[in-house]
């Protein structure tokens, strides 16, 4: 066991801040802290022109191999470069899931072409991605795919039709990668396929969804007869489950010490205004205070502890498991906390009539921290069944 | 000892339930919640015109309908359940009930009138702002006028609720000599008032700002050393009603989720057959049942305590434990409704967000739950050698 | 809506507590506050005498019905008998399952046989009762009773073999009564006897269970051969589930604001020594008194909720659905913070060896709250299936 | 960066789980804690002789292994988790970590050797008894001695951990007239001691009374401005030990009730495979995981801090950190195994009772983990503009 980093690391470190501080300037100065969650819709055109400087700096895909145009940066590298983006206050990444889902899944499951294809518009951020799993009755269910792919051999393409759902920024992204059944007949599991699909086309209809917050990140995408080609299927037809979950492999946690970057300076923001609102002197708030503190200490050290184990082969790792249990709810703690630090001046917008201000998105927004990407209640089972090799819970009938 | 609703009390129950399930559904609480006005004329009018309902606890003898406090957080209880968008609450819960405890004086009884009679909308202006709950939170000074019979009164007020629209105003001011509390009756007319936008729609606050306004002594409800607990037991009234109300908010979130994961399948069963959800289902109904009795032992309190009766000396307890029970128990049911509802819950579209915010603001209204249960403790420590 | 009762209520409690202070004296002074849940291995003979005092008083059975030597006292009055009850100390009673349980049982089901056999040793305290549902494989599923009870014409007895297990005061009862299968190839809830049985005799065999208090209050009780006549068994052969579940519904809680008042006791003497010894000063502590005292009040409510609304027609009543879950919570909460109050002087037992404090055993055996009598996991299965109407839990296949 | 054991580290850890697997079984740890001795000589016999656990931390420079205070920890984890009955904790986390601290004394010097070489059993005491924590409890008085060179001590120690079977003390004092601190050496023939019997029954804890004790100048370990910030030192490491041992309970009551519920079958099924229980170990999962990296974290800011590095200044914060939370875990644990094992828990006969009295224990030792939380809130509060 050995804290703290390399002198070599140190000197990444160096770079990777050096060139955020040269560069998010001018132009780019406002996205500064924006863009996270509860504030995806901002300024989408900046964010997106700062994608393409990321490219030119080579950020983009420091952690894919070599050979697909990657910097193959260390586990801690790439660590430090989460880190000090977040410190630097770097806006939320419009590029995020072409380089942490689309570009891993293709170097693993895509054909030669698809990987010339794709790879390179993702490592210059000219192309954005989405994901396209949900649907309204494939949620905690994911494998309940409705959405049906037949394939038209006279034309040579595959016609998708059904609904996504929950779909994050489709309705700026290029591609989408889509599940959908390519085996009618199928049930569950089986009989998927994952296609590459262009949204840019009559069969694709985005419409977001307004949240609680009175604000759009999400959308519904409804396909109807979207078009996609041939070579756009990756994989065999029936295998698109065992693509879409290796997929979850490829998250190997380096961008959760970024992320807790993050709540760091959301924290500090909660205390510096109970500091001058004097809730500082509240035993009760005291407390609230010390536990939130220890809670993000800890989730570093749970982090520092994963990377450390977790040789990314796929070995479950008990701390890695429950980190989106333990991320979500202390998240959802701390929005609380923010209100009750704040007291009656909680309820106040920033601007009538219903521009939240900072605080309140992150308290209303932290609320599907516990929902998104597996339920508290899916990644409790999962936590049972896979870490506990407790019996599996009995399925329905249907 | 009976400590259940009699047929009368049933009755308003249903009748007020019936009555909003139309008045006070979906859309009309979000269209009266997308404006700043922040209800519907015509509701307001039907509700003390019409029912009356503004009427339940004023005394016979001053033309009401002399009912009871538990009549009334009834009618709190639905209104919460259907989130209506009224300023009833202001006018009533607060305002009225402080004119009812200072029922003597002429002026208290003229503004009883208004209200009872015209359906006029009155609003409570206390806080100065900030942390500090009740008594402590109030910085606007008086100071006795030389030149008329009456105070001078220059104060800002934060979290007026449904203040931009009120008409009349009683305000809080301590004297700035001697720090006595003192309660005036103020009309719209001599004060400044904007409407602050807030996350819970569903309540309007205002922001009053009042500058040397001259309050003759006629105008002037109570001033001497009884105001400062007529005061607390006017917030501790309003605690009950708002408490009232969460009772309902928590009710409609454990009825509306039990209906939601009843319908939703996943994994080809009803999702509400999950024990997981089963079992938060179950916390939940016991939160609201807890609630429900706290409410209404609180409210008999409040009837005991306007009745002069020697159980009334309770009304700071009950109210507390009502306060703080019933906002934890509504913001613990709305929480769990928007988890168990899932994707949807989150969206615009579905209701749980509403309820949600509501149960927030009512938590950090008078006072937080952290803040009644010191104040529980502090009684409780002095009962006990 | 009322609070207080009657004044001839009150001439009522006055009688009662005249009673209790004229009895509750000489030899009976030290049972005071003695003999309650955690309590209830001390002075057991003293206490089986007292029962004998109580029935000479008329105070057994005030609430059955006047044709079976009852005083048919209203639920307010009985109320008021166990509030005064408790606030004058009155010990754990022994006789509080014949009294509760197999009295009504036998009033509604048993033949009038067997109401003229029991019933008056029950009102004059001289025969005690202990249940016998529970067995090893019947916790929580308690129609998986694997006792069974076989008849024999020729001795006209039934033999009844298995064990039960967590049968309190067994050791020192005459009677119980038994579960067991009737039909030796029914399951579940069908093919069950409701029996009657002599403990005395060799096929019981009675064994001391040591609690993690390192006293023992609870029984297991070994049935070999154990003879019981045939009419002891209540009801029909096949119909012992009904009779039990029957019995269930007796309980109207009237003495749930006796239980609060002892309740009362307990937390009483926690603030006391948080008085004593500062911590009533600590603001976390503070929080937590108030908590606790928000809860006794509550409770109060809930049951004078119940009392005043379930006419004991077996009409669910949600409020008394919940009371189980609600004050075995609140007690196992108020057993940490007796603790919590008394800080480190908390570990120190009454008496060396292992002589623990009133509150250290409150500590522990609050633990035991949310177990027995259906656990919490349990009584949120019946919330929410019997209230809430959720659909049922899935049952194993075998 | 690399926070994972390297191979040394996981072979100590699989030699001493395989040691007290073996030697610190049920039976063997109901037979110790049921003794006023409270250990099983034979037991100490091999853990500081053949093992030789103690020289694990000590410098090789005093004779001994020159390891870390994580591969320490890692054995109070397999303490904790097997509940091992032993004076080590005393001897080591508390009386050989104040040593350490002060070891350029040659007093200090000596009594380490002692404990290195001939296994000698020290215990620390400062506690005056009640509520208040760490150097605010101190009541013990010392004042210079007129009649010979060095001090005279007078206290009464309370929770004195293993006071009772220890052959040395390290006692802290205040000085009569200025207050200042002062750590002494005194051998048991000074003192009196009685053993005061516990709820947990594995972690034996004594009375220490001393009496106008004439301790030399060769005996006096520190008594200048450093010793409180030693002290607190002293305190900060032994409660990361201490929440190391209660990692190892939390883990082993994860582990025994998933075991259980695997086994215990109840409506056809495992109980484990109801979704209820699932989701109770899989919260328990998440606090032992958590546990287990404040702990680690905890261990490797004290090396930093042994080791004169500057991450060594946050060793006050990650002790509070470790100490709350880990208690706080292993409590919780061992609370939800109890209800999770249902009846059988609640019966002397299984070991679930062992670790949640072990559990409340920890949780009470060294301040609760309200006062860790405000301990962590004024760290951060300060660090914050």
């Amino acid at each position: 066991m050995r804290l703290g980093f390399t002198q070599e690391d140190e000197r990444f470190r160096e770079q990777v801040s050096d060139w955020l501080a040269d560069n998010l300037v001018g132009e780019f100065a406002k996205l500064k802290f924006r863009g996270g969650p509860g504030d995806e819709h901002m300024f989408f055109a900046e964010r997106a022109a700062w994608e393409k400087q990321m490219a030119s700096g080579g950020w983009i895909g420091i952690g894919w191999p070599e050979a697909y145009g990657g910097k193959a940066c260390s586990l801690e590298q790439q660590v430090i470069f989460h880190e000090e983006y977040a410190r630097a206050g770097g806006p939320g990444r419009v590029g995020h899931i072409g380089e942490g889902l689309t570009g891993p899944t293709l170097i693993a499951f895509g054909s030669e072409q698809q990987q010339r294809r794709f790879l390179p518009k993702i490592l210059s951020g000219e192309e954005l991605w989405c994901q396209g799993y949900s649907e309204p009755s494939a949620g905690s269910d994911l494998a309940n795919i409705a959405s049906k792919a037949a394939f038209y051999e006279d034309e040579g393409v595959w016609k998708i039709n059904g609904q996504k759902v929950w779909t994050s920024l489709a309705h700026e992204s290029d591609w989408c990668f889509v599940l959908a059944r390519t085996d009618p007949a199928s049930k569950g599991s089986r009989g998927l396929g994952f296609f590459l699909l262009e949204l840019d086309q009559p069969g694709v209809e985005i419409r977001p969804i307004t949240q609680l917050t009175g604000t759009s990140e999400f959308n519904e995408v409804f396909l109807d007869d979207a078009v996609c080609q041939a070579d756009c299927l990756v994989g065999e037809a029936g295998q698109g489950w065992a693509v879409a979950m290796g997929l979850l492999g490829f998250e190997r946690g380096v961008s959760t010490l970024g992320q807790q970057m993050l709540f760091q300076n959301e924290l500090s923001e909660v205390i510096k205004i109970a500091k001058q609102n004097g809730a500082a002197e509240d035993p009760v708030i005291r407390q609230r205070i010390g536990d939130a503190h220890m809670g993000l200490k800890i989730m570093r050290y749970n982090s520092m502890r994963t990377l450390s184990a977790n040789p990314g082969d796929g070995t479950l790792d008990r701390a890695a498991l429950s980190y989106k249990l333990y991320w979500s709810s202390w998240h959802r703690n701390l929005g609380n906390l923010a209100m009750d630090v704040l007291g009656p001046d909680a309820e106040l917008v920033e601007q009538q009539p219903y521009d939240l201000t900072r605080l309140q998105s992150l308290f209303l927004f932290t609320r599907s921290d516990t929902i998104y990407g597996g339920t508290n209640q899916i990644q409790r089972n999962i936590i049972a069944e896979r870490a506990l090799g407790l019996p599996k819970e009995t399925r329905g009938k249907d | 000892m009976d400590f259940s609703f009699n047929e009368d009390q049933l009755l308003i129950a249903d009748t007020a339930d019936a009555f909003l399930t139309s008045a006070s559904n979906s859309a009309q609480v979000r269209a009266a919640m997308s404006t700043e006005l922040g209800y519907e004329p015509a509701l307001w009018q039907q509700t003390t015109q019409e029912l009356a309902w503004q009427l339940t606890h004023i005394p016979e003898s001053e033309g009401g309908l002399g009912l009871g406090y538990v009549e009334l957080c009834i009618l709190f209880e639905k209104m919460g359940k259907h989130l209506c968008c009224s300023p009833f609450f202001s006018t009533v819960a607060l305002s009225l009930n402080s004119l009812l405890l200072v029922a003597a004086n002429d002026c208290a009884k003229s503004a009883i009138a208004a209200i009872a009679e015209q359906g006029e909308r009155f609003a409570l202006a206390y806080s100065g702002g900030g942390r500090l709950v009740g008594l402590d939170s109030i910085t606007a000074l008086y100071h006795d006028s030389d030149s008329y019979n009456g105070v001078c009164l220059t104060g800002d007020y934060h979290y007026v609720i449904d203040g931009h629209t009120a008409s009349s105003f009683i305000v809080a001011a301590k004297n700035a000599s001697n720090g006595q509390l003192g309660l005036f009756l103020v009309p719209k007319e001599k004060v400044d008032v904007a409407w602050t936008a807030t996350m819970d729609q569903t309540r309007k606050l205002a922001r009053v700002s009042i500058r040397e306004a001259e309050v003759p002594a006629s105008n002037i409800l109570s001033c001497d050393s009884t105001t400062k607990g007529t005061f607390e037991n006017v917030l501790n009234l309003a605690c009950i009603a708002l408490a009232a109300e969460q009772l309902g908010v928590a009710e409609q979130c454990l009825s509306q989720t039990v209906d939601y994961i009843s319908e939703r399948k996943q994994f080809g069963r009803a999702v509400g057959s999950f024990q997981a959800m089963k079992h938060k289902a179950a916390d939940m109904m016991n939160r609201a049942e807890a609630a429900r009795s706290a409410v209404y032992y609180a409210a008999c309190i409040a009837d005991e305590f306007l009745g002069g009766q020697p159980l009334g000396a309770e009304l700071s307890e009950a109210a507390s434990i009502a306060k703080a029970y019933c906002c934890d128990a509504a913001f613990f049911n709305a929480g769990m409704a928007l988890q168990m509802y899932g994707g949807v819950g989150f969206t615009w579209e579905y209701d749980v967000h509403l309820y949600f915010k509501r149960a927030k603001a009512a938590q950090l209204t008078f006072g937080d739950s952290a803040y009644h249960r010191e104040r529980i403790a502090q009684l409780v420590l002095e009962q006990i050698a």
